[in-house]
């Protein structure tokens, strides 16, 4: 089980020696990185069905908790692991002038996504997060244009305030319990958290990690970086990067915070990113600030899931999120080839007939049209939204209805141009091989789980209930008392 | 008007952190982690300075991610800052006090960067510490002499072996069948230099690292810096 | 495998067939071979359409997230399923002769078109067979999306117009998923049987809430009042066949659905006691009220056409208040009428459909402005399209009086004159405007650029005579269709019409269409006789005309065909006020501003200012609270 | 403890709001980036503060004397690994400023802003999204409602 730390010192440690392997070869500076994410995604799968019974906890350097740093790997975390090292795998940053540094930052992106998932340490989790963060902000900036300078470096401000007032929550947890093992802190917050302090902790480390989480109103940064960062890149930040950073939060309320107002606070913020994001899609007229502002609206619904008290908010929110997972990256690759005005893309599917039909099936996913995956996600946060009798949830419920009604209208008005004939204007050119058949994978995998949505909604229930089960992450982590 | 209502946020986030300070209880609360540690390290760790045996030993992998961090900003930076181009104008060499002054203060730099680093272990200080006056040694002489850059490549190659040896030292204990960073070595006598296992090589490769890394960005900063 | 599991299958084989074929001429006859065999599955399933089997299930079933989906075929999906298949297989028949070639011609994929067309057979038929809430959602978005794919298929301007209907139909389906969830709080699952359990239990908010949504979400394929605005126009650019098939079958899904939610399910008469502010108005009266302004807003716009598709289409939409109007009385009279009034208007609308087409494939236009005269040179087609007239203004000898007729009674008996007043002022309108286009089209001046104009071809006309046939004989031994209706009506638990091969037997007055139509067939003969025997007309050139006293040449222009019925339009002209239009235009301009404001605040000058104002006010509800 | 604990917490504080008014009030980006970290020093001022005891000595051994009362050395190693990461962080940052000044010739965020959008419209092919233009929903509705 030890073997589960080397998701994350695999690629750290190539991604060290990288440019030392590069003055040997530059050809197997190519290919050591994309290499290595396949060892580690065959790691991970390969610990996969050991995790059935039981989570792990690793214990870094021998060391018990609370002493030492722990890694927890219950399925949840094993999976969002996987989904970032086979994520950055798909979305391997291919093209842009100096690709030696971009494959070491992509490598460290997956290492530290990995660690993020898997980490049972409140500071550890803080580390992970900036480490995340710095590693995005370089691959941001990797296309070098003055634009993609000026969108990382407004990024970096909020999401460096936002990280630095999550640390201030972390110094308010600790200064209340006095540990920062997760498992430790579940069994002390009830009594040393369940007041002003430990609340405002949550709403500090909330908003903080909110930032990467695309929460409103934390998310201003969303539109202008996927406008300018390279499009596989945003396709991981939107894909990848942003539930990571949800799965933080999703820990913290199931472990520590459980006060009703922490619930509420999310709920809130959820539902009006839905609002938002979804607005300012219906009018984007380029193609990558509309699927960056649907993102925001899809994380919102996210939000909303996980704010459903109990095992149910957390499968719902942990269907919709995977269901996501899987559509955002592919639509960014869609996005390679069409990025600006939407106009320009009259015609797209005669040069690119596979590119359009690729869309229509994601957009038809996205808004929950069945029997695409989507659909169940969505019909599993409505019917849990609906079951809670409360009249804020209720909103929340009539929000992301609405919201799905306006993603299908601005969707679908793009998906209907591209097959208009125009002869005065020249349609976009067509997708590169290799986007289009990484978006195929993610299609046919999408297709694929329709057909497998049974046993898939059984394995991801499985995984939820165990990722909500505190006492199960108490019990295996076991943390020494103080005598 | 921003500004007038930024400043008013502020005010009420002021009472907002007043109003949660006084309901802080201080003082009652033991650090469990850190009592536990206290009376645990002197047998575990074996270095006399408890804080390194936090920094290293029990929350090491803290200190890898943030060697990762300091080595993604530098290549992010680089990123950034791109090639310089091969014909650029570079900044005159600085005085004649400047350079014999760097020429002094660059040995002696060096040595007490070393030493901070490898006394880590037993008194304050460590690979850190140590790194960042190494880097300031490297610095200085580019201060004075700006028309003689580093080699970019001996500082990549340092600090891309330095880190993967610190993974490397943690990767080793899991061969025996523990778990990743598990400490090394005969932990020696308490207070010894040569003592607490691979923590001094751990520190070693931290300081190179750090040094190499933070050189390495200033070196980037200020050599771009001249370009225009 | 079931019967069911057969006809499903074949279905869903027909659409990958078909899109293998590929964009040949063989592909339509395939399509048609294939539906024909569909049909014969069908009609070996019979036992449904005449009481003798109650359901038919399919062995396909799933268990997704802990919620059972199961498919299965009573009385109602069998009659329903029944105008599908046979609507398909006419409309493929139609679609495969020469209007294909020129389709084809035109730029135009026939593969794209029959596997549109065979994947909305399919999603039909699934919708039809769905035996429980979830499947009947997921076999209601296939529908829906199917008929996109099709409405779209007719270039950048269809493309527009099927956006629209892309925008109601999936906002209608979020409102049915949002009824659909409140009904499984409720009731704890999504079985037909859980939530007729739970009716009585459920307050009378909530369910007026539901109503409201399902009447909305499904109302928007009927094209109800308010949402009706997308139809006429989405159907009206979809390919001929295509909108032959749309027109006849595809609203009527909303139909269905609302047939099994509100009768099958809620029942009526929990409607009808379902009252909110006013005691005297309940969900019923809401819901009768909805479809007689339906049906007469409408029947005046279809007036007002001047492309003849539009005017069929905007019948359509009107056409659908009679039956929901007949289900929703619930007598044995009333329903039957609405159910078989889907079946009736499905065959004319069809013809109509067809016959419209076949000359917009002899002339090019379907502007009646630009038409005239057509009868010498299209004999066939006129035949065609008047027997479709007759149907759809709802005059015996043809089918739709019979439906009509059932309908007005049961308003009578019921005490209904307001209602009845409403849907007599709307078979005004329905009369007059088909009138308006079979004058339009074929009586009157010929043009003289329509002088070479031919017959259609026969791959148009004999779909077209069979459907004609159609229609005439089930107005003439209505018995035939009342059969299936009766078993519709048993499966969904209306009382069973008593009907005879003729019609309905009453003391106070039924109807007997075999005596009615016999009666003014002797009528005719007589006259014919006499017309005939007197030998005192005199055949003229169609061209040879005069007016005033004046001899007119072609060129000179004497029918009347703009400002048709100005008298009329005159008195009703006022009440045209697009109000719906400035309704939705409103309501998309105010999306259009909200969209703004928010994209303003997507480009804030600095983004750390949100983040403080967002911390310092949950820090504030969290300390206040 | 009040006394120095209350100084001590107050600057910690008062460093959090002094870097968080750089942050919201300057509108020039080095005095951001400098916001930004002395807002990180203050949090990390408040981390260290977290477990402090007034009189605790250095967790260190120095000859093999074992202090009685020892202070936490756990904050202190994170804070030493914050510190680190504020450092990476303000690097990087420090470099994207240059570019950006290279690029715009400005380090004003307004400005930078405004520069920002244009660039982004240019290259997406449209007009800046200040400007009033309808999306096709609306004028197709506009033109439908003339035709």
């Amino acid at each position: 089980m030890n073997q589960l730390a080397l998701l994350v010192a695999l690629p750290l440690i190539t991604a060290f020696l990288l440019p030392v392997i590069n003055r040997v070869s530059t050809f197997a500076a190519r290919w050591t990185g994309p290499l290595v994410l396949v060892i580690t995604s065959a790691i991970g799968i390969s610990f996969w069905p050991q995790l059935g019974d039981s989570a792990v906890a690793i214990e870094l350097g021998g060391f018990r908790p609370p002493l030492g740093i722990t890694l927890y790997a219950d399925k949840m975390a094993l999976l969002f692991a996987l989904a970032t090292s086979i994520g950055t795998l798909l979305l391997w940053p291919s093209r842009g002038e100096d690709k030696l540094r971009q494959s070491t930052l992509a490598l460290i992106l997956a290492g530290s996504g990995s660690g993020l998932a898997l980490s049972g340490d409140l500071f550890n989790i803080y580390v992970f997060y900036e480490l995340v963060a710095v590693v995005s902000y370089g691959l941001i900036a990797a296309r070098s244009t003055a634009g993609s300078f000026a969108a990382t470096v407004r990024y970096l401000i909020v999401s460096s305030f936002g990280a630095a007032l999550a640390l201030t929550g972390i110094a308010l947890v600790y200064q209340a319990t006095g540990t920062l093992n997760l498992a430790q802190l579940s069994q002390l917050a009830p009594t040393h958290l369940n007041n002003l302090q430990g609340l405002a902790a949550f709403v500090l480390m909330l908003i903080g990690f909110g930032v990467k989480a695309e929460l409103f109103p934390v998310n201003t940064w969303v539109p202008e970086v996927y406008a300018t960062a390279p499009t596989r890149i945003s396709g991981l930040l939107a894909g990848v990067v942003s539930k990571l950073a949800l799965l933080i939060i999703v820990r913290l309320l199931v472990l520590i915070f459980h006060q009703p107002e922490a619930l509420t606070v999310m709920l809130v913020l959820g539902i009006l990113g839905v609002v938002t994001g979804e607005l300012a899609a219906w009018r984007a007229r380029d193609f990558n600030r509309m699927i960056a502002f649907s993102s925001i609206g899809q994380l919102g619904i996210m939000f909303i899931a996980f704010s459903i008290p109990g095992e149910a908010g957390v499968f719902a929110g942990l269907a919709v999120a995977l269901h996501h997972l899987v559509v955002k990256p592919a639509m960014f690759l869609l996005a390679e080839r069409w990025q600006g005005s939407l106009a320009n893309l009259a015609g797209a599917a005669r040069t690119s007939p596979l590119g359009a039909a690729l869309f229509i099936l994601l957009a038809l996913s996205l808004i929950g049209v069945p029997p695409l995956p989507g659909f169940w996600a969505k019909l599993l946060v409505m019917i849990n939204l609906v079951a809670q009798e409360n009249s804020l949830y209720m909103l929340g419920a009539w929000v992301i209805m609405g919201g799905a009604a306006l993603e299908a209208n601005y969707l679908f008005r793009v998906a209907s141009s591209f097959y208009h004939r125009t002869d005065e204007q020249t349609p976009p050119a067509a997708h590169r091989p290799g986007d289009l058949a990484t978006a195929s994978l993610l299609g046919a995998g999408l297709v694929a789980s329709a057909f497998l949505i049974m046993p898939l909604a059984d394995e991801i229930e499985g995984v939820a209930s165990q990722a909500a089960d505190k006492n199960h992450y108490v019990q295996t982590v076991n943390p020494e008392q103080l005598p | 008007m921003r500004r007038l209502s930024s400043a008013l946020f502020l005010l009420g986030l002021g009472l907002l952190i007043a109003a949660i300070f006084k309901g802080m209880e201080f003082g009652t609360v033991a650090p469990i982690a850190g009592q536990l540690i206290n009376s645990a390290a002197a047998e575990q760790v074996g270095a006399a300075n408890f804080v390194t045996s936090v920094v290293l030993g029990y929350r090491g992998f803290d200190t890898l991610l943030e060697l990762t961090i300091l080595f993604t900003a530098a290549t992010a930076g680089g990123l950034v800052l791109g090639k310089r181009a091969p014909n650029a104008k570079r900044d005159p060499d600085a005085g004649f006090i400047l350079q014999a002054g760097a020429d002094l203060l660059f040995p002696l730099l060096v040595v007490v960067g070393v030493y901070i680093i490898l006394h880590g272990h037993l008194t304050p200080g460590g690979g850190f510490q140590g790194g960042v006056i190494l880097a300031s040694a490297f610095f200085i002489p580019m201060l004075a002499r700006p028309g003689t850059p580093m080699s970019h490549t001996a500082v990549s190659t340092i600090e891309g072996l330095a880190g993967a040896c610190f993974i490397f030292i943690g990767l080793l204990a899991m061969f025996d069948g523990e778990a990743f960073l598990t400490p090394l070595m005969d932990k020696g006598e308490l207070g010894a230099l040569l003592s607490a296992g691979s923590l001094p090589l751990l520190y070693l490769a931290v300081g190179l690292k750090v040094g190499s890394e933070l050189a390495g960005l200033l070196a980037h900063l200020s050599e771009s810096e001249a370009v225009d | 495998m079931t019967p069911l599991d057969q006809l499903l299958a074949l279905s869903a084989l027909t659409v990958v067939a078909v899109w293998l074929i590929g964009n040949r001429q063989i592909t339509g006859w395939n399509a048609t071979i294939l539906y024909a065999a569909q049909g014969v599955l069908l009609v070996m399933m019979a036992g449904l359409g005449y009481g003798d089997v109650q359901s038919i299930a399919s062995s396909v079933t799933f268990q997704v997230l802990g919620h059972g989906l199961h498919w299965l075929f009573d009385g109602l999906s069998w009659f329903f399923a029944l105008i599908t298949i046979g609507a398909a297989l006419l409309s493929s028949w139609f679609a495969s002769g020469e209007w294909g070639q020129r389709y084809r011609a035109a730029g135009g994929s026939l593969r794209l078109f029959h596997t549109a067309l065979a994947l909305n057979v399919f999603s039909m038929l699934v919708l039809l067979a769905s035996g429980d809430l979830l499947s009947l959602f997921i076999g209601w978005e296939l529908v829906s999306w199917a008929s996109f794919l099709i409405m779209a298929l007719g270039g950048a301007t269809a493309t527009r117009y099927a956006m629209r209907y892309v925008t109601y139909a999936f906002t209608g389906a979020m409102a049915v998923l949002m009824a659909l969830v409140m009904v499984y709080t409720q009731s704890g699952s999504f079985e037909f049987q859980a939530f007729r359990d739970a009716v009585p239990t459920m307050s009378a908010g909530s369910l007026w809430l539901i109503v409201l949504l399902f009447a909305a979400g499904f109302g928007v394929k009927m094209a109800l009042i308010p949402f009706h605005l997308w139809q006429a126009k989405a159907y009206a650019e979809t390919p001929g066949p295509g909108a032959a098939f749309l027109g006849a079958i595809s609203s009527r899904m909303g139909l269905f659905a609302l047939v099994v939610v509100l009768v099958q399910l809620i029942g009526v008469a929990r409607l009808a006691d379902l009252q909110l502010v006013f005691p005297f108005f309940s969900a019923r009266d809401l819901l009768t009220w909805v479809a007689v302004l339906t049906l007469i807003f409408a029947t005046f716009t279809a007036l007002k056409q001047h492309d003849a598709r539009r005017l069929l289409a905007w019948h359509g939409i009107g056409q659908g208040g009679y039956m929901l109007l007949g289900v929703l009385i619930a007598d044995d009279l009333g329903s039957a009428g609405g159910l078989m009034h889907v079946f009736n208007h499905a065959t004319y609308q069809a013809v109509l459909f067809m016959a419209v087409t076949a000359v917009i494939h002899r002339t090019g236009t379907s502007d009646l402005n630009k038409l005239g005269g057509l009868v010498t040179r299209m004999p066939l087609s006129f035949v065609a399209m008047l027997i479709g007239i007759i149907g759809l203004a709802g005059l015996p000898p043809m089918n739709g009086f019979v439906s009509k007729w059932l309908i007005y009674r049961s308003l009578i008996i019921d005490g209904s004159p307001l209602l009845f007043l409403a849907s007599v002022i709307g078979t005004l309108g329905t009369i007059l405007s088909v009138y308006k286009l079979i004058h339009n089209t074929f009586l009157g001046q010929l043009r003289l650029e329509h002088v070479e104009v031919e017959e259609a071809p026969s791959s148009m006309i004999w779909p077209m005579m069979i459907l004609s046939a159609v229609v005439f004989i089930t107005g003439y031994f209505p018995g035939l269709v009342l059969d299936w209706v009766a078993s519709a009506q048993a499966a969904v638990g209306l009382p069973e019409l008593v009907h005879t091969l003729g019609g309905v037997p009453s003391d106070k007055g039924g109807l007997d269409m075999i005596w009615v139509v016999s009666v003014m067939l002797i009528g005719f003969g007589i006259g014919a006789l006499i017309f005939f025997a007197g030998g005192r007309s005199k055949r003229v050139h169609q061209l040879d005309n005069y007016a005033g006293g004046h001899f007119l040449t072609a060129e000179t222009r004497y029918q009347y065909s703009d400002n048709f019925y100005p008298g009329l339009m005159h008195l009703i002209g006022p009440w045209y006020r697009k109000s719906f239009r400035w309704l939705e235009r409103g309501f998309i301009s105010t999306v259009d501003t909200l969209s703004q404001v928010m994209q303003g605040l997507y480009r804030a000058v600095h983004p750390s200012f949100y983040l403080l104002v967002v911390v310092v006010s949950a820090l504030s509800w969290v300390v206040i609270k | 403890m009040l006394d120095t604990g209350l100084v001590l917490y107050s600057a910690a504080f008062g460093l959090i709001l002094i870097g968080i008014a750089g942050i919201v009030l300057s509108a020039h980006l080095v005095r951001i980036i400098f916001g930004v970290a002395l807002l990180e020093a203050g949090a990390n001022l408040l981390l260290l503060l977290a477990t402090w005891r007034e009189g605790a000595s250095a967790p260190i051994i120095v000859a093999g004397r074992v202090p009685e009362f020892m202070a936490d050395p756990v904050p202190q190693a994170l804070v030493l690994t914050a510190i680190v990461i504020g450092v990476g962080i303000l690097a990087l940052a420090l470099s994207l400023a240059l570019r950006v000044q290279r690029a715009y010739g400005t380090l004003d965020m307004h400005e930078v802003r405004q520069r920002m959008e244009q660039e982004i419209a240019d290259q997406a092919g449209i007009d800046m999204p200040a400007s009033s233009h309808a999306p096709a929903a609306v004028q197709a509705a506009r033109q439908e409602g003339s035709a």
